[in-house]
């Protein structure tokens, strides 16, 4: 560091005065990226450091939330019903090491994503492809048989046979069996043919009797089944990825056709999303196999991209620098020579970092600090809307929770502007699941009514909450809201008491259905509503609250199928209109990101998924 | 061995005054010393109130329920209504510096007991046996010596914590219990028992030092000639007269401990909420400390001012017990 | 000599099983595994995810292969906190900072606390005395994320002398806050133990003797009195040493310091078992370490003992 | 010839909690170039603050000078400033201290502590030093001198150990030697070859020595003239042959009859009753009133204190009636 010396402590050049000179915009961005392989990475601070080194088919608009900018793609179109889209690819597209990127790139990296054998955390997102989640579920009896047109039984009725295994206790094993075979039995139906080894096809093939199928489907075709399954695992298990027909193919270099399972008509800005991100070919193959994971192909000084910028250093928990990246087809309109990601867990100690001049933004801002900094430093603080919303959870299989007369005067008795002001500060009071995303505006049904949540709880049989079990409010962190939510729910007689459980555990507990009601919030992955209302359907890893409606996903259904979005949000409308009057989870706050930032970071305007393109970010004090 | 000069009086005066009033057992003229000194008293006073404010005053209806919230008067200084103004979420901070107070020293008081007990056992079969077994017991201490405690505690008390809801319905179960009662018990006992397991070490040693200067000593042996057995030599005549180094290290012991779970519950480990201690309370005053430096300044000079006067206390009773070693 | 210090190495590698045995099973004891995350991980990747690293093996056949790779030097790779990197380059870049940050507060601790240490000793019963003990037994009580967080607000934000958080390898502006916060309380407990024993010796009689020589004042607490006084601090200096180790874990989430002690702590949150062996394992070989060194000092301190070890 | 050392009603006091002790309550006292000057008395009497004061090593405080002078070859050691005695110290007056065992600095090796002296007068170094420091070893009379030099206290006997500290005391040839009880803490065999020792080296070297001790026998085999003090005052001092033959104060009357050597067989031995007065609280008159059997108790002062008067030549004695009456029996 220039300036005076350490000892006499004149007043040094902080490192922001330092940054600005040199044209480097530094980040506070919470938590240490687990590995920049966007293939194998959840993390919204891996998010933050992926879209500079990575580019999509559709790039962020710096100030339009559902402005769709041109990335790799040049344009593309879509068909009548929404499912098939071509997109062109740029004809000068590089990686940063000056090979050329072309539509094989991206197939190469949905076909690495969805491979079974990755397990990548997020394929997913992909699942809209067509077959895409056959292929990562590595359903071999659907792609070896339901697909193939010739099949003899159609998968309507095969389908209904043992390929995913079930429950082994379940399994009925005649007397006459001796131990061996009952246990045989019972071991390939817990697994399920799909996942069954060459030995026990054979088996199966010599002594028929060894697994139970479904009566509709004759023993002929069960033979053929079995055989086809026996082929492919004694040729090594190959990849099915042709054979299951994945809706994603390579027209010519520059021209990239992707087929969904239903239309689709957000598919430009679900694209955005960095597990849709290209990557290099060549280089992924350099360094091991395409399903190896953690190669090392992802790390500092190996890392290849076709985004602005290309990944210089990584000092582990200190900070990550991009620079720019010279053969970037947009780069003359870059306007940073450099981005420094520090990863600042401590908010507290991220405050005093920016107030200390280290900083040139911040992740969050602890709300406690909202107050002072809207007296002390207005210029420096950001509060604006963003996908995301605050909620309870709550377990519908619980006595007095199974009723939603009791939910909803839960929700009644909620006062939200009162939250947002002294716990959600700077958040919006919620009124419905799904916060105002572009054109959607959903059902406004929430309101606070004490008397009418009494008199809904007398009317289930509880009056004054006589009868109720006690609950106990599960959360992660020691957060105001849940003291909060103790005392609104004890002015309507619930005992309530608070469980805080390390975050290990407290994901275990929800997703087990092992509590009463938990503290939780969902930020969208896209700009559509349906990122908001389709994990409450059953079965979803996300739902956790043991509701389901036939209804209600009835109507998802019927939205996913209609190509004119006016027509489709009112569905929804109605979908959430549903969510809302059964009330398996209550919404509390819409988020806000709350944040501190620093006038002279030009090119960063207000948006609702956060996702500023770093190419469009300026310095100039 | 005359005494060095340069303290005469001691000589002349202790022998003539031991003389004339008959004599004096050593705990009446270690309690005589200790009354003298004016810190250690001043500890003590400070000490028993803290106790009584923590411990008996919640039951009064004076102060306020902690857990009550008033959340448009957040953050609000000193009053009339709360004499130490409200935290972050308008809770009293009076109320919670109290509660809070309660389960530190709680946690104190038992992790010290429990650190004693083995400590002492394990000190005075070493010092006592000698000879192999002493060999290996100290060898055993030498390896939990070196290990990296807090890390170890860290360890400890993540594992104790996740499995205390089974714990809480296993005693709920089987003493019947509400479950309420055994909640805060069986809640902060994976604190006593990682703190307490680990915390013995220096006691030990210095329990094995004294078992084993006594054991030497003429009237030990005396004893056995006696016949007595040995766990009645040990319990009956060795211990008592190591009882003065074990009381000063227990004082010392104390703060240490509380210290300790302060920085547990920094890390997030230690009490967890509903309940709260100091070590929580400054924690969160350090956090929020830009916006009311208040929730750091009130629990930290309690906690210190504790922590200061065990201290106090200690270093008056080693000077009480063991006049010889500590002259200063 | 040589026979204490194979002994002594025999005593380091038990440590080392015992606290590998010990991070192991306590680990696997955590209810939570790593394979869960904030989005539901789809059931059929986390079967293959476990299958991957072993972990649908028998716990006891999971422990053999564990020890044998530790034998060998591996250990592992991060599951959670940095997932697929190997745990030796994640410490390599890490461990060096915390070395840094707990060496620099040793410099800090040990000479402040023993100079203090004498001085009150020297000056008994007096003013610097009690001025001493005073801040000695507050550098004790007051807990190190107090003194951090208002360290950082006095000399960090309001005067701005040093950084508040971050670091740079070779500016040792970002040490200062750190390593005075994280040195405090071990130099409160080396000016204690100093000042005791210096008192101790001080009363000796060959002290009379050397003054009867006509030494100067000085040369006599220097060259008689501070071998026989540093014998209780420096038998400190090894507990003084963990303490320091430990206390890093706390300091430098305050500072933000990208060491170990950080790391260990986003392990045990996640638990990351390959991530919580390493830091376990280079605290517990750091202290083992810093043990067997201040037994040296205190051989060479005291010759009674030499003769007879 | 003016006295080497001339100590005038020497007063030295300590303010302790207990009150103010007067441990040295006006002696006086003379030593003679080249003379052994014995004081002797009980534990507590006064006589090793006396010594220690001359080279101003009484901690002060809780010590404090209240008054009378030191001369030592014309100058007041009393009134010397630190810097300044530590001159006289170990070069003019050197001491041997009682205890052996912790008298000698247990963290350096004998070599150090023997050179120190001749580094800090002499500015000797090295070579030269050393060979001076063996010679000192040898004439105390320990064999093979060159090779255990460089050993460690705790590796020589309690003997052997004030042996050094007497090679060290003399290793600069220095005026007067102040010996504080040097053989108390040894057992009778090696006492005899340490005090053999001292007066060998005391005949060749000519040093005075002041020898304090409790054990009369030793007085008077070492020393020429004898100092009795009692309750921290003199009480009678003379020439060892004359007081042998005619002690007249009570008290020191009551020391000879005490010795065991000089009872014979068969009859009752003789001791001085109770214990010395606390010198925080001493009674206003005779301080040997309650304890004198062989003196007339009740003729003892009460009013004031007894003075030392010169009762014959060279023979000074405290001119308490009570005590200098002659015993019943």
């Amino acid at each position: 560091m220039a300036g005076c010396s350490v000892l006499t402590g004149c007043r040094r050049e902080t490192p922001v005065e330092s940054a600005n000179r040199e044209g480097v915009l530094l980040v506070g961005n919470s938590a240490e990226p687990r590995a920049l392989d966007p293939h194998l990475v959840t993390g919204v601070p891996e998010s933050k450091i992926l879209s500079s080194v990575f580019e999509g088919l559709v790039a962020d608009h710096p100030s339009g939330d559902d402005v769709m900018a041109p990335g790799v793609a040049v344009r593309w179109e879509h068909d009548a019903d929404m499912k098939q889209w071509v997109f062109h690819l740029r004809g000068d597209a590089r990686w940063s090491d000056g090979e050329p990127l072309t539509a094989a790139d991206f197939v190469f990296s949905y076909q690495r994503m969805l491979h079974p054998s990755l397990a990548a955390a997020y394929a997913p997102m992909l699942y809209p492809i067509r077959n895409a989640e056959a292929y990562n579920r590595d359903e071999r009896g659907r792609m070896l048989c339901g697909m193939d047109p010739a099949f003899p039984l159609g998968w309507d009725i095969l389908g209904n046979a043992n390929f995913r295994g079930t429950d082994a206790t379940s399994v009925a094993s005649p007397a006459t069996d001796d131990d061996d075979r009952t246990r045989l039995r019972r071991e390939f139906a817990a697994k399920g043919l799909d996942r069954l080894d060459a030995a026990a096809l054979r088996a199966i093939l010599d002594d028929p009797d060894l697994f139970d199928w479904p009566d509709a489907v004759p023993a002929a075709v069960r033979g053929i089944v079995v055989g086809r399954l026996l082929a492919h695992a004694e040729a090594g298990a190959p990849d099915l990825f042709d054979r299951a027909d994945v809706g994603v193919r390579a027209r010519d270099p520059h021209t990239l056709e992707i087929s969904l399972r239903e239309p689709m008509p957000y598919l430009p800005s679900v694209v955005r999303h960095f597990t849709w991100y290209p990557v290099p070919r060549h280089v992924v193959l350099r360094h091991g196999a395409m399903t190896d994971r953690f190669t090392g192909w992802s790390e500092a000084g190996t890392l290849v991209g076709n985004g602005p910028f290309v990944l210089n250093t990584w000092r582990f928990n200190h900070f990550i620098e991009v620079v720019g990246n010279p053969r970037y087809w947009d780069a003359a309109s870059v306007g940073l020579k450099a981005v420094r990601f520090h990863p600042i867990e401590n908010p507290y100690t991220e405050a005093r970092s920016f107030l200390a001049g280290q900083l040139h933004t911040t992740y969050t801002l602890p709300p406690e600090l909202l107050g002072r900094m809207r007296e002390r430093h207005p210029e420096f603080l950001k509060v604006e809307p963003y996908v995301g919303t605050a909620f309870l959870r709550l377990n519908v299989n619980r006595a007095g929770l199974d009723d939603p007369r009791v939910r909803c005067a839960i929700s009644l008795a909620i006062h939200r502007e009162d939250y947002c002001r002294y716990i959600y500060e700077g958040y919006q009071p919620a009124q419905g699941m799904t916060p105002d995303l572009a054109s959607y505006r959903g059902p406004r049904m929430l309101r606070h009514d004490l008397d009418e949540a009494r008199a809904l709880l007398a009317d289930a049989g509880y009056p004054g909450g006589a009868g109720l079990p006690s609950y106990a409010i599960l959360t992660s962190r020691p957060h105001p809201v849940s003291d909060a939510l103790q005392q609104t729910l004890r002015l309507l007689g619930l005992r309530v008491t608070i469980e805080r459980k390390d975050w290990g555990s407290y994901i275990a507990a929800q997703q087990e259905l092992r509590f009463d009601m938990a503290i939780g919030s969902w930020i969208g992955d896209y700009l559509d509503p349906t990122t908001f209302l389709d994990m409450w359907t059953r079965g979803n890893g996300n739902n956790n609250t043991g509701w389901d409606s036939p209804a209600y996903e009835a109507l998802l259904r019927e939205a996913a199928l209609q190509p004119d979005t006016a027509a489709r949000f009112a569905t929804l409308v109605r979908a959430e209109r549903i969510l809302l009057e059964e009330m398996p989870v209550v919404p509390i706050a819409w988020n806000s990101r709350i944040y501190l930032h620093r006038p002279e970071v030009r090119g960063w305007h207000p948006l609702v998924l956060d996702n500023h393109p770093w190419k469009a970010v300026r310095l100039d004090p | 061995m005359t005494r060095p000069f340069s303290d005469p009086s001691v000589s002349g005066a202790a022998r003539s005054g031991v003389a004339d009033d008959g004599g004096r057992s050593l705990w009446s003229d270690a309690v005589s010393r200790l009354r003298r000194n004016r810190a250690a008293m001043w500890s003590c006073t400070f000490l028993t109130i803290v106790v009584l404010l923590c411990f008996i005053v919640p039951f009064f209806p004076i102060i306020q329920d902690p857990a009550v919230q008033d959340l448009s008067g957040r953050n609000a200084s000193p009053s009339a209504g709360h004499w130490m103004g409200t935290d972050h979420l308008g809770r009293d901070l009076l109320a919670r510096v109290l509660h809070g107070g309660r389960i530190s020293i709680l946690v104190g008081l038992v992790t010290t007991l429990v650190s004693l007990t083995i400590g002492v056992c394990i000190g005075a079969v070493a010092g006592y046996a000698g000879g192999r077994i002493d060999a290996l017991l100290m060898r055993v201490v030498d390896v939990l010596y070196s290990l990296p405690f807090l890390i170890i505690v860290i360890l400890f008390s993540a594992l104790a914590k996740s499995h205390t809801e089974r714990l809480t319905d296993g005693i709920t179960a089987l003493t019947g219990w509400n479950r309420d009662a055994v909640a805060p018990f069986t809640g902060l006992l994976p604190l006593f028992v990682a703190i307490g397991a680990l915390s013995w070490l220096n006691l030990s040693r210095i329990v094995r030092a004294s078992v084993q200067d006594l054991a030497g000593r003429e009237f030990v042996e005396a004893a056995r000639s006696l016949g007595l057995p040995h766990h009645r030599i040990l319990f009956h005549h060795i211990l008592p007269n190591a009882v003065g180094p074990i009381v000063v290290y227990a004082t010392l012991t104390i703060p240490g401990v509380m210290l300790f779970e302060a920085t547990l519950s920094f890390l997030g480990m230690g009490v967890q909420p509903p309940y709260s201690s100091w070590g929580v309370l400054i924690k969160d005053g350090a956090d929020r400390m830009l916006s009311n430096s208040l929730l750091l300044v009130f629990p930290s000079i309690l906690f210190v001012l504790t922590l200061l006067s065990l201290n106090f206390l200690g270093d008056g009773l080693r000077d009480a017990l063991d006049p010889k070693s500590s002259r200063d | 000599m040589t026979r204490v210090i194979l002994q002594r190495l025999l005593q380091g590698l038990l440590v080392l099983f015992v606290l590998a045995t010990l991070t192991f099973f306590l680990v696997r004891a955590l209810p939570y595994g790593p394979f869960q995350d904030e989005r539901a991980v789809p059931s059929h990747v986390r079967e293959r995810l476990e299958q991957l690293h072993g972990y649908d093996k028998p716990l006891v056949v999971q422990y053999a292969m564990r020890l044998g790779n530790l034998a060998r030097g591996e250990l592992g790779t991060s599951l959670k906190v940095m997932e697929g990197r190997e745990v030796t380059a994640i410490l390599a870049q890490a461990f060096p900072v915390s070395l840094a940050l707990g060496l620099m507060a040793m410099l800090i601790a040990v000479p402040v606390g023993v100079a203090a240490g004498v001085i009150a000793a020297v000056r008994r019963n007096r003013v610097v005395d009690y001025a001493v003990m005073a801040v000695a037994l507050l550098g004790i009580c007051l807990p190190n994320f107090v003194i951090g967080p208002v360290l950082a607000e006095l000399f960090g934000r309001r005067l701005a002398w040093f950084p508040v958080s971050g670091w740079e390898p070779r500016d040792l502006s970002f040490m200062i806050l750190p390593a005075v916060t994280l040195g405090l309380g071990s130099a409160a407990y080396l000016s204690r133990l100093t000042r005791t024993g210096m008192v101790e010796v001080l009363h000796q009689d060959f002290i009379r003797t050397a003054r009867a020589k006509g030494q100067r004042e000085s040369w006599v607490v220097l060259r008689h009195a501070l071998r026989g006084g540093l014998i209780p601090p420096v038998a400190y200096l090894g507990p003084a040493f963990a303490a320091t180790v430990s206390g890093s874990v706390v300091v430098e989430s305050i500072f933000q310091v990208p060491g170990i002690g950080r790391l260990f702590i986003k392990a045990i949150e996640t638990s990351d078992e390959a991530l919580i062996m390493g830091p376990v394992l280079i605290y517990g070989s750091l202290i083992v370490v810093a043990n067997f060194l201040a037994d040296l000092v205190q051989l060479w301190l005291n010759p009674r003992l030499r003769s007879n070890s | 010839m003016p006295p080497l050392l001339d100590i005038q009603d020497l007063r030295i006091h300590f303010h302790t909690r207990d009150g103010v002790v007067r441990a040295v309550d006006g002696v006086s006292l003379q030593v003679e170039a080249g003379e052994v000057a014995g004081i002797v008395g009980e534990s507590g009497s006064g006589k090793s603050v006396t010594a220690a004061s001359l080279l101003g090593l009484v901690p002060m405080p809780p010590g404090r000078i209240a008054g009378g002078r030191a001369w030592f070859d014309g100058t007041d050691l009393l009134r010397l400033t630190g810097r300044e005695l530590n001159g006289y110290r170990g070069k003019r007056i050197s001491m041997i201290f009682q205890d052996p065992m912790t008298s000698l600095n247990p963290y350096l090796r004998i070599s150090t502590q023997l050179i120190e002296p001749l580094e800090i007068h002499e500015g000797l170094r090295g070579k030269r030093a050393l060979h001076r420091a063996i010679d000192a070893l040898e004439s105390v009379g320990i064999a093979d001198a060159a090779k255990r030099i460089h050993a460690y206290p705790h590796e020589f006997s309690g003997g052997m150990r004030q042996r050094v500290m007497i090679a060290m005391a003399l290793i600069t040839k220095p005026d007067l030697v102040i010996a504080d009880e040097p053989t108390t803490a040894l057992d009778v065999t090696v006492q005899k070859q340490v005090l053999e020792v001292m007066r060998r080296l005391q005949r060749e070297t000519g040093t005075a020595v002041l020898f304090i001790t409790h054990d009369l026998a030793l007085v008077h085999e070492m020393c020429d003239s004898v100092t009795v003090m009692y309750a921290g005052r003199v009480v009678e001092s003379a020439s060892a042959a004359m007081l042998a033959t005619g002690p007249r104060h009570a008290y020191t009357r009551g020391l000879y009859r005490s010795n065991p050597a000089g009872a014979g067989k068969g009859c009752a031995l003789y001791s001085i009753p109770g214990s010395p007065p606390d010198p925080a609280r001493l009674p206003g008159g005779c301080a040997f009133r309650e304890r004198n059997t062989l003196g007339d108790a009740d003729q003892c002062l009460a009013d004031h204190r007894p003075e030392l008067v010169e009762i014959a030549p060279g023979h000074h004695v405290q001119d308490c009636p009570g005590c200098l009456a002659p015993s019943q029996d």
